[in-house]
């Protein structure tokens, strides 16, 4: 069976999700998709090991070759997203029996887990796949879930902010879509080896320009890079809770990956670099987007809404490691990616255990609650030093990595505003600090306990793997170089 | 024999090309909804059968000729039910045809000298 | 001849888009939308004559049927109280 | 070069008049519209660049050499699915805003919003 | 144009134009779906929809200038890109070079349908059209999931007394449409099954058969009524249904794996490799079919459930 794991990868979640159907009771049903997502996360820390150690796995399916037939590619960057994803997703499951209890109607559990597993399949489709069009497919099957997961929320803007992220969304994929069928054009393929093979040949075209820039303005819809991150914030912040600690350190991730592998591996470094002044445009925009969304995140009232605009600031950081385009900014935005997704995993399971306990996320409900909820305020707290980049935590790693990539580049300015920028993040984070820790309970609320532990356990999980990442740094970093190395195409 | 076919066929055609176009013109040209939906009902179905049944000729082979022969039913069902549909919609809607308005076709008659 | 055949129901067509554009009552439309689906059959089987490949008629089955249900679907949505109580303020 | 490209120039504009719906207008019933023609828009794209001159239809026959290429209608079909389900929960997400807000108009559920903020 | 109404018939015209010429393009299995979706399904479900949204577009201004800058960027960027593209129609173009030639004359070989676009959909790109199924069956559960309406004990009740009132009403309006959609729903189911199983040889297949076989469904549900309609097609059971045909395509792909072969390879499935695949088609578009004509009822009755609902709540 090990032969097949890059499938087994994907199909197990997807298959699972219809037998959900067959389940009855929510706990069962929750059960269910726990162990599947569980088992998602075994198969991809087996085949991240392969990955390691013998390099590039490739499973053609249905038995046809490669640029006839659909092929499943794993390298170390595929590996290491399908590692975070499933991780993430088993994780945030394990909190979601009690979470949405209180968030959803009863008669849509087994909705809800369907369509989690849904999402959760296509996200790792989407990463493990070698084809250009399964891509689309499977982008599609990610987006309808979330659209449907986020109407979930409780609140009516819920509605509002979901049919704003699906007008949004569709017209980002309807533009990869354009993007590829202009590439599939040009020359042939829809295999993304093959296109790599192919597009140099006619790199010089028009045509291929055209299809380089719609692929990157539909995936930057679909990442809320800054000045198309307007659908992001109320998704966030009026999903469900579940859905959004799901969606936040796992969805944008994605984004970037694709980001990533159709500007080095398909269109291929020298041409994604020189066609466009990709390099300058995507630092400025990253920049900005960190500024923008800090400062936006500084005034939000809700705290979900604050924590949103943290991950286009973060996004923003990918950006500009991502835009420095060397191995060593690369490696930085692939180890943001990982320690993100630790960070605002845990951040929002903690707004999650909040929410379960004062029914709303807004910044003025939280006074007094570091004495009342001790153990989840910590959390948050942690995770908030995460964001800022305090030594000893994951945040502190990866913004190392990212200010030595630009300063290695001679982007001294640069490094200087990323420095800035974490600033901002202290100050929105201590506005959370203030009122949790330094006024005094609101009247009526003294009651409120600690969260239950079903949800404090996952939460902590994550907590401690972002000060044990922060610390041993070991497989992170040798993961995100050996993947970043093999895009520029250096053998470690 | 072919020659025979081949005319008659293109015959049919022609009648069905009429009918389609007479029926056109009258979607367009007709005053109110009623008249409209009597130049489209009545030249549909006999256009459609007239088409169809010059394609039938141009081709005896035997599949072909019987999914015609489906859609020509299909057609003969489904074209009057539909215009039958219509109709009663508009009656029980309250639209009146307009030849009850007989101070407007005086007054269009009067100023078109 | 086929080719005649043709040009004259893409001209039908384009009569029927007329009326469905100008309206102005409901039905002029649905009628309209009615005629157009009915020439897309003849259409679509005389393009399979013209183009030598006369067995992919199926298609044209699937027409008048959408068609039919179309209608239908429409008339059954448009007796709504929704639309009577419009209509009767445009009169 | 004018006959060679026109029909992509169509699509073109077929596509934008298409997205322009989407982005311009506030009514939600009506974004959707736009999107399933910017949509459908993109597969006649598609399968223009599918067609081979005295072609016929992929579906093989005797007697006949040139087709026109499969591989395109083969994607459109899947786009077609994916299309329809985008439209469907589109609209699902409109009726609910209707029940919600008790309007279908961008501003007005703008303004609603700020008054709950 | 203010009037939704007028909208969607055009954009149901629209897909009509749209199939025609995919049929004048030899795109006839995307005709097919275009027809039936674009012009059938997808008209539908919006006006099913305008009747619970309302009919008129507000009159207010919209700000075209930001609007119409992106869309002319866009445009312009787009024919910008045609200027370097492969004339239309010529057989040496890239895309008729590269990848297509072997499905077209080995397919016969490897395959054996004779319809290429099936052999591509069903069996070289099998993984893509999996993905369209889940893609389908996703939709489905997020319109449950919105839509679906808590069925109250009291409400069996009010459907049967609806059913008897509708039944006495039922010589007096549309008596000929009924009798006449009695008469087609038959022949309508069986020209559904006649295109799924014809798939191989023309165009048809599992979707399109799908969408007709719900199409019929529809018909019936609206002309006597969702009452009806509720009683004869169970909700359960249907969403049951749109399950068991993903589960039936991806089961095929597991007896693949657990013979060992690759997720999906249908030759295992028979002795000789080619009657395999035939199987393994013919197992596939029936599990679409399946998927996408329950999905399609399931869509459909829970937007006019919604509708009925909220109408009781006004009553």
């Amino acid at each position: 069976m090990l032969a097949h794991l890059p499938i087994l990868q994907v199909i197990v979640p997807l298959m699972a999700a219809p037998l959900c159907l067959f389940l009855t009771r929510s706990r069962l049903v929750w059960l269910f998709a726990l162990i599947v997502s569980g088992l998602a996360f075994l198969i991809s820390s087996l085949l991240l090991q392969q990955v390691m150690a013998s390099g590039t796995i490739i499973y053609e399916l249905g038995g046809w070759d490669a640029p006839w037939g659909i092929e499943y590619r794993i390298d170390q960057l595929n590996a290491f997203l399908l590692l975070i994803i499933s991780a993430v997703s088993t994780v945030v499951l394990l909190a979601a029996h009690t979470s949405i209890k209180q968030e959803i109607p009863a008669d849509r559990h087994t909705l809800f887990y369907i369509l989690y597993l849904l999402s959760l399949a296509g996200m790792l489709g989407i990463v493990a796949t070698g084809d250009a069009f399964n891509v689309f497919v499977f982008l599609e099957i990610t987006s309808l879930s979330a659209y449907a997961l986020i109407a979930l929320g409780k609140d009516r803007r819920a509605l509002w902010a979901s049919y704003q992220y699906l007008i949004m969304g569709t017209i980002g994929a309807t533009f990869i879509l354009i993007g590829i069928g202009l590439m599939y054009q040009m020359t042939g393929t829809l295999n993304m080896y093959d296109l790599s093979q192919r597009l140099p040949e006619v790199a010089h075209t028009r045509t291929v320009f055209t299809a380089f820039a719609f692929v990157i303005v539909g995936v930057c819809l679909k990442l809320a890079l800054f000045p198309l991150h307007l659908w992001l914030p109320n998704a966030y912040a009026y999903a469900p809770s579940i859905v959004t600690a799901f969606f936040a350190a796992t969805a944008t991730k994605v984004a970037v990956y694709l980001l990533i592998r159709f500007t080095f591996s398909v269109f291929g470094l020298s041409f994604s670099f020189t066609a466009l002044p990709l390099q300058m445009l995507f630092m400025v925009l990253g920049l900005l987007g960190i500024f923008a969304a800090s400062f936006a995140a500084i005034y939000q009232k809700n705290v979900k809404h604050l924590f949103a605009y943290s991950s286009i600031a973060q996004i923003g950081y990918m950006i500009v490691g991502f835009s420095v385009s060397t191995t060593a900014g690369l490696m930085a935005t692939l180890l943001h990616m990982f320690n993100h997704a630790l960070m605002k995993g845990a951040l929002f399971l903690a707004l999650a255990a909040v929410v379960y306990r004062i029914g709303s996320a807004q910044l003025s409900q939280f006074n007094g609650l570091g004495r009342q909820m001790p153990y989840t305020m910590a959390a948050i707290v942690i995770g908030g030093l995460s964001l800022i980049g305090v030594p000893l935590t994951v945040g502190f790693v990866s913004k190392w990595y990212l200010v030595l990539a630009t300063i290695e580049n001679g982007w001294w300015p640069v490094a200087v505003l990323i420095l800035l920028g974490s600033l901002l993040a202290i100050v929105y984070v201590w506005r959370i600090v203030e009122a949790a820790y330094f006024k005094p309970p609101l009247a009526g609320r003294e009651s409120i306990k600690e969260a239950p532990l079903s949800l404090l356990i996952p939460t902590w999980t994550l907590v401690i793997a972002n000060i044990y990442f922060g610390i041993d740094t070991r497989l992170s970093v040798q993961v995100a170089q050996s993947a970043a190395q093999s895009l520029f195409g250096v053998s470690p | 024999m072919d020659t025979l076919l081949n005319i008659s066929s293109a015959l049919f055609l022609l009648i069905g090309s009429f009918l389609c176009v007479s029926g056109g013109v009258g979607i367009l040209r007709f005053p109110d909804f009623y008249t409209r939906m009597h130049a489209v009902g009545v030249t549909e179905t006999l256009a459609t059968a007239m088409i169809l049944i010059g394609l039938m000729l141009q081709n005896p082979d035997g599949l072909v000729v019987v999914k015609l022969m489906i859609i020509l039913l299909m057609t003969l069902f489904i074209s009057p039910t539909a215009s039958h549909a219509l109709a009663s919609a508009a009656v029980h809607n309250n639209l009146m045809p307009e030849l009850d308005k007989k101070e407007d076709n005086e007054k269009e008659t009067s100023s078109n000298p | 001849m086929l080719i005649a055949a043709t040009i004259a129901i893409l001209v039908v067509m384009i009569m029927a888009i007329a009326r469905g554009i100008m309206g102005p009552t409901l039905y002029d439309r649905i009628l309209a939308v009615n005629m157009f689906g009915t020439k897309t059959v003849l259409l679509i089987s005389l393009l399979g004559f013209v183009m030598g490949r006369p067995e992919f008629l199926d298609i044209a089955i699937v027409y008048a049927l959408i068609n039919f249900i179309s209608v239908i679907g429409v008339l059954h949505y448009s007796d709504a109280s929704i639309f009577k109580h419009n209509d009767q303020q445009k009169k | 070069m004018l006959m060679g490209l026109y029909n992509y120039w169509i699509v073109v504009v077929l596509m934008m008049v298409g997205f322009y719906i989407v982005i311009a207008h506030g009514n939600l019933i009506k974004k959707i519209v736009g999107l399933s023609i910017f949509q459908t828009s993109v597969f006649i794209f598609y399968i223009s660049m599918a067609k081979v001159d005295g072609g016929t239809a992929p579906i093989l026959a005797e007697g006949i050499s040139q087709y026109s290429n499969p591989l395109p209608h083969v994607l459109i079909l899947t786009a077609i699915v994916v299309g329809i389900a985008t439209t469907a929960l589109g609209l699902a997400l409109a009726v609910r805003i209707k029940e919600a807000y008790g309007s279908i108009e961008e501003e007005e559920i703008q303004k609603k919003d700020n008054l709950d903020c | 144009m203010k009037d939704l109404f007028a909208v969607i018939m055009l954009s149901g015209i629209y897909g009509l134009l749209s199939a025609s010429f995919f049929v004048a393009m030899d795109a006839v299995d995307v005709a097919f779906t275009e027809a039936s979706v674009g012009a059938g399904i997808s008209t539908l479900l919006m006006l099913v929809a305008i009747t619970m949204t309302g009919r008129s577009e507000n009159p207010t201004r919209h700000k075209p200038v930001l609007a119409l800058a992106v869309v002319i960027v866009t445009g312009s960027l787009l024919i910008y890109g045609t200027l370097d593209m492969p004339y239309f129609g010529l057989a040496q173009d890239p895309v008729h070079l590269h990848v297509a030639p072997r499905y077209i004359n080995d397919s016969m070989q490897e395959v054996g349908v004779p319809n290429i676009v099936t052999s591509v959909l069903a069996s070289y790109r099998a993984f893509d059209t999996l993905g369209e199924v889940v893609v389908i069956f996703t939709a489905g559960m997020g319109v449950l999931a919105l839509l679906s309406v808590v069925r109250r004990p009291g409400d069996v009740a009010r459907d049967i007394a609806k059913i008897n009132s509708l039944n006495k009403s039922m010589h007096e309006e549309h008596l000929i449409l009924r009798i006449v959609v009695k008469i087609l729903i038959p022949f309508i189911l069986l020209f559904a099954l006649y295109v799924q199983f014809h798939g191989d040889y023309g165009p048809g297949g599992g979707f399109q058969a799908g969408v007709i076989f719900a199409a019929a469904i529809i018909l019936y549900a609206m002309l006597f009524g969702m009452s009806t309609a509720r009683r004869v097609i169970n909700q359960s059971f249907i969403q049951l249904f749109a399950a068991i045909g993903v589960l039936l395509y991806g089961s095929v792909g597991v007896i693949s794996l657990l013979n060992g072969k690759n997720f999906l390879d249908y030759s295992v499935l028979s002795a000789d490799p080619v009657a395999g695949q035939h199987l393994g088609i013919l197992l596939i578009e029936l599990g679409v079919g399946f998927t996408v004509a329950s999905v399609m009822v399931i869509i459909f009755f829970n937007f006019a459930g919604r509708k009925n609902d909220q109408q009781n709540n006004r009553e």
